[in-house]
């Protein structure tokens, strides 16, 4: 049961791994994920030890890629579509919004689609507008599906195991800068319930909630604020849908101060629900605005130096968490 | 090989399974017939999109089926569904909405699904069973389960860019799928010849290197005999197949559209080709059955339909309060 | 320049109309909107009046429906594509979130995609969960698309043709309810711009904010609210991006309550992002949580009165408003 | 039609635009190498998908487009911006991620464009660019403005389902549209032999009664022939038409990919026919050019690209705060 310090995206693997080695019905699809390894190299490996039959490439079909693991599933299998960026994921919104999401309710509660489609998101490396976008927002809209984005490599491995191990359909959202970060992790399978946030540093003064690899600034700038002595109280969702409401507001009536940090745009993304509820339920604890901390409400850019303007960063998160504390 | 019908001796086909041909048909006719008139009478509410005419094809594709293989249907799936097995009585009280409906009321004409009989559901989107129908096949054939699954399309299913992109998956990786394409040759009030150059839909299967047949849908022995060999090629690891079934229409879209586009002539000629028409001639035929069993046939799915009625009507509904907390969990 | 009562369908059909006889660039394609005349008789009599050139029926290819006229855009015409449900328009993302929202940045501001994209949602009749979304949250979120929700008449006419006349991608949602509605309407053609948003009704207690058709049951809720003595200012958004805050705050600053409804469903809807601009800009003055009155989290049913228990209904706006009154 | 190649004699054409397809080879050839020297230096940033190999497809179809002829291209997009028209200095302006190139440095090499001569962009979608091309023809028919567009994609792209969706509605409403569909026979490290069964993309085009054609992609002189002689029907209002360029990539997938999977026989089969060879044989048997007189061309286009290179290095980025202001009315 011993802990070692890897990396997400081998975190991912042995994950997949092992649920491979454990349940014959669970396969992976996707562009260059078998003989290739992926990408991110998270598949590396598989192909050899699970055959071309449970780890397969795909034509360029996000569509019907996406399509093909829902009927599987629907059908009994334990399926994962790897899709190689969020945003080919717009080919296959029709199968995940309408199909996916959709079926256990069409079909009375007696069918269920135990599909996991993992992507990555976000901005980085100057891979420009239709390479960079953070949309779970889009999929968090949709009632059915179930929204995972891993920060820690320890949440990657236990959260994949869970959601290949629950029944409902789930986007797990990856992002490009987090595979090669490290962390402790089990060897062991484990797995990580949904809806159960992580208080990842505890404080009095702040709360920062995030996800994703937003949960690293952060973290940074908590350091930050911590060595100006605020209490700042760091909150990792893990997931978004469902989400752990009860971690959130337990912190907002401690700390009555709240930012929200999300590397997606701004207008219409998820930091704008959680605050809404945030003023909902603990309206009178809060004694300043709710501050959302995000990405600027355009298509991120190609000149590197602008992409780094289009989403926020740590001192972004530092100035918002001032702000609450500048209202008595 | 496509494009030409398969001829082949009617005769060697066992007795039992031309009945159960004709009574699918008979079936289907029936519940669509007494389906509209609950819908005139307002007791069925949403979009009802009649199968009639087009029996033959479902009725003819299921019987080469066996129970537990899959099939993803269309929004005009009840007659799919019927073939595949599903008892009338909990389609009935589905598409009244009750909760002893296949659904609990909650999916409806649109959407209706038998998940037990390996029916996975009929689809309000236009093309979108294809690539479930292809998932479903691979499960099939990375769990091991020998089944085929076969999804039924469209004419105009044939144009959402998911029929390349699923059949060509299933094709690189040789999957127990069939995809049978009922050419009713509308999609609404459009005629296919201002949807598509080549009406020939099969081709379109063929230039990406499946196997492809075009049958005539309204002759249900015909739609067996070719669906039935595909299935079990299929099945032994040598799929996928397309087979194109051309049919018509005996009514409007939907039983609030009087289809006027459609020209009477052609109507009054495939309703000379009726799948009923067709299975009476074959059980006679082939089988040397009197009218007088044939009737008898008919006269069961009448009774049963009498029961099936009353049972969905003594069915409840769903409360909201109940709805409310299955969404909780949703 | 004289008005007269007219069906919120025939406001649009105006609108198409007279944009496309002074513009010969505009045209129209959609599934049955030629012969047929559109499932809603929106272009009725258009294919005679423009011929078949101008209005055509397409196969049922959604994403090339979509990606065609963007592309349409881009080399210089006004295309509209009508999408017959909006659940159908996710079949289409791709096009609308990579290729219309982004193409005017990615090409440096040098290019532009005049594009409409005309659709309809919405609960109503029992077409089930694949024909009764509203899923304006998806496009509100995406950067450079300007999201259109006409509840009346009056704003169908003005908005459309505004639509067709400026620069940017449009999703001009309408709402199946709404067609038939009618509405006082001038005969000559005119202009309302995006991000003006009205006050229907004024009053003093509280603010409800609607949009679609939404905003016929919050009037209905504000005359029984009036009724009861209750002052209520309602808020018909009309464009939700742009976004009228201006109006919303000026609102919220006089009421210091706020209801916003949405037929949408809760989670991730675009009521959670007003409000939580609300809650920044107007803290101090807001007396009672601003309550969100939305869809249940799941996707529409079939039976008609789960139906209608899954979407709001003027009851529960009356609750909501009489809910903020009960803070001091 | 489809899958032979068009014999022709190729002697009569014109020896200002085998002059014109050579230089585009050429200068395509040496924006790629330098590119690549730029990427390696960390100078551009982000994906770069040389054009390397494949240079004869763009400059042998941009050279039968009039000016002012759409072209929509792909992620491998540098070829087609320089062969209709781009100047070089913006485009490596682009990559550099400067004020000065084409999209500002917003857009990059994935999504470099150049609307005023036409190029409706690169795509970072494979397969995207279909939709959007027959769009652009859809307008092109509708305003009557006598143009002609292509779009360029991939055999990877005719696995998007748009391929089949848009290229039908270019067939049924026959616009003005030639699909070049260019088969360099890998998509990343997939062979296309693993995508698709038969690998023979232009029968795709054949079975939804589209007129398809299969050229040499290695040869510009025939892939201006033919094309140009599509460009011309299409014109005349007798499209769509579509073009497999068959091709090879000499080099890997993008600049980061050493293309290992790439077995060396085939590698050098086709190095042995590249368009920079054919196009220089071209220029001597067909025009009587010399080797001293085709090298100054090349000088030419070196000499080119030096100005444009310092031209690049010198513009700005455009700031923060600008870009900021751009988003507030975005
Ligand atoms: C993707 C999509 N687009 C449009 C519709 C609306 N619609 C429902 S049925 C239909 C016509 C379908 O024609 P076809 O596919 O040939 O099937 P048929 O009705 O003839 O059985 C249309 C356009 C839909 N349900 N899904
Ligand atoms: C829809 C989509 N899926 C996946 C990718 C990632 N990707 C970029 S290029 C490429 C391979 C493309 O192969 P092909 O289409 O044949 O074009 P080529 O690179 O050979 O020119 C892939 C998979 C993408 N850009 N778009
Ligand atoms: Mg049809
Ligand atoms: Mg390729």
């Amino acid at each position: 049961m011993s802990a070692r310090e890897i990396m997400y995206r081998d975190a991912l693997r042995e994950a997949l791994d092992h649920e491979m080695s454990v349940n014959p019905a669970v396969f992976i699809i996707g562009e260059g994920i078998a003989e290739r390894g992926g990408s991110y190299k998270v598949t590396e490996g598989l192909l050899d030890k699970y055959g071309p039959q449970r780890v397969r490439d795909t034509p360029i079909s996000e569509a019907s890629m996406i399509g093909a693991g829902v009927g599987a599933a629907i059908a009994g299998a334990r399926p994962i579509t790897e899709i190689l960026y969020i945003d080919f994921a717009m080919l296959g919104m029709d199968q995940i919004v309408n199909q996916a999401a959709k079926f256990r309710l069409m079909t009375g509660d007696r069918g269920s689609v135990p599909f996991v489609m993992r992507t990555q998101g976000g901005a980085g490396g100057a891979v420009a507008a239709q390479h960079s976008q953070s949309l779970e927002a889009l999929f968090y809209h949709i009632p059915g599906l179930r929204v995972v984005m891993p920060s820690t490599p320890y949440d990657a491995k236990g959260l994949l195991t869970h959601s290949l191990r629950q029944d409902h359909p789930v986007m797990f959202l990856e992002h490009k800068h987090l595979y090669m970060t490290k962390g402790m992790v089990p060897e062991n399978d484990y797995e990580i319930e949904f809806g159960q946030a992580e208080v990842m540093t505890e404080g009095e003064d702040v709360t920062i909630v995030a996800w994703s690899h937003m949960l690293l600034k952060a973290m940074e700038a908590a350091e930050t604020l911590t060595a100006e002595n605020v209490g700042v109280e760091v909150i990792n969702l893990r997931t978004l849908s469902p989400l752990d409401t009860d971690t959130i507001m337990a912190s907002v009536a401690k700390t009555n101060r709240v930012v929200i940090a999300q590397e997606a745009v701004r207008r219409g993304g998820v930091a704008s629900d959680i605050a809404s509820y945030i003023q909902e339920e603990e309206f009178y604890s809060l004694d300043a605005p709710i501050e959302i901390v995000a990405g600027l409400n355009i298509p991120i850019p190609f000149n590197l130096s602008l992409e780094k303007a289009s989403v926020p960063q740590a001192q972004d998160i530092v100035a918002a968490a001032k702000r609450t504390l500048e209202h008595a | 090989m496509g494009g030409e019908l398969m001829a082949r001796k009617k005769n060697s086909i066992d007795t039992e399974v031309l009945k159960k041909i004709y009574r699918t048909v008979s079936r289907i006719r029936h519940f669509e017939e007494q389906g509209i008139k609950l819908y005139r009478q307002g007791l069925i509410k949403g979009y009802f999109h009649p199968y009639l005419g087009q029996e033959g094809i479902a009725a003819g594709v299921c019987a080469g089926l066996l129970p537990g293989d899959n099939i993803a249907s269309t929004h005009r799936g009840h007659g799919h569904c019927i073939a595949h097995g599903a008892e009338v009585k909990g389609m009935v009280a589905e598409l009244l909405g009750r909760r002893d409906g296949y659904c609990k009321g909650y999916g409806g004409s649109m959407h209706i699904a038998d998940i037990q009989n390996g029916n996975l559901g009929a689809n309000g989107i236009v093309g979108a069973g294809s690539p479930l129908g292809v998932g479903a096949a691979l499960a099939s054939q990375i769990i091991g389960d020998g089944k085929v699954t076969v999804t039924f399309s469209t004419d105009g299913g044939t144009n959402n860019g998911t029929f390349l992109e699923s059949l060509n998956m299933a094709a690189i990786w040789n999957l127990p799928f069939v995809l049978v394409v009922e050419n009713n040759q509308y999609a609404v009030s459009t005629p296919i010849s201002e949807a598509t150059r080549d009406t020939e839909l099969y081709k379109r299967g063929e230039a990406i290197g499946v196997e492809s047949h075009r049958v005539d849908g309204n002759d249900p022995i015909e739609v067996y005999e070719v669906t039935s060999r595909a299935i079990e090629k299929c099945r032994k690891g040598e799929g996928p197949i397309m087979i194109e079934a051309v049919t018509y229409r005996h009514a409007g879209h939907h039983v609030n559209d009087p289809g006027a586009y459609m020209p009477e002539d052609r109507l009054e000629y495939y309703k000379g080709i009726d799948p009923i028409i067709r299975g009476r001639k074959a059980l006679k035929d082939m089988a040397g059955l009197s009218d007088t069993e044939i009737d008898a046939i008919d006269q069961e799915v009448y009774d049963e339909y009498e029961e099936a009625l009353e049972f969905a009507k003594a069915s409840g509904e769903v409360t909201a309060e109940e709805f409310h907390e299955f969404a909780m969990g949703y």
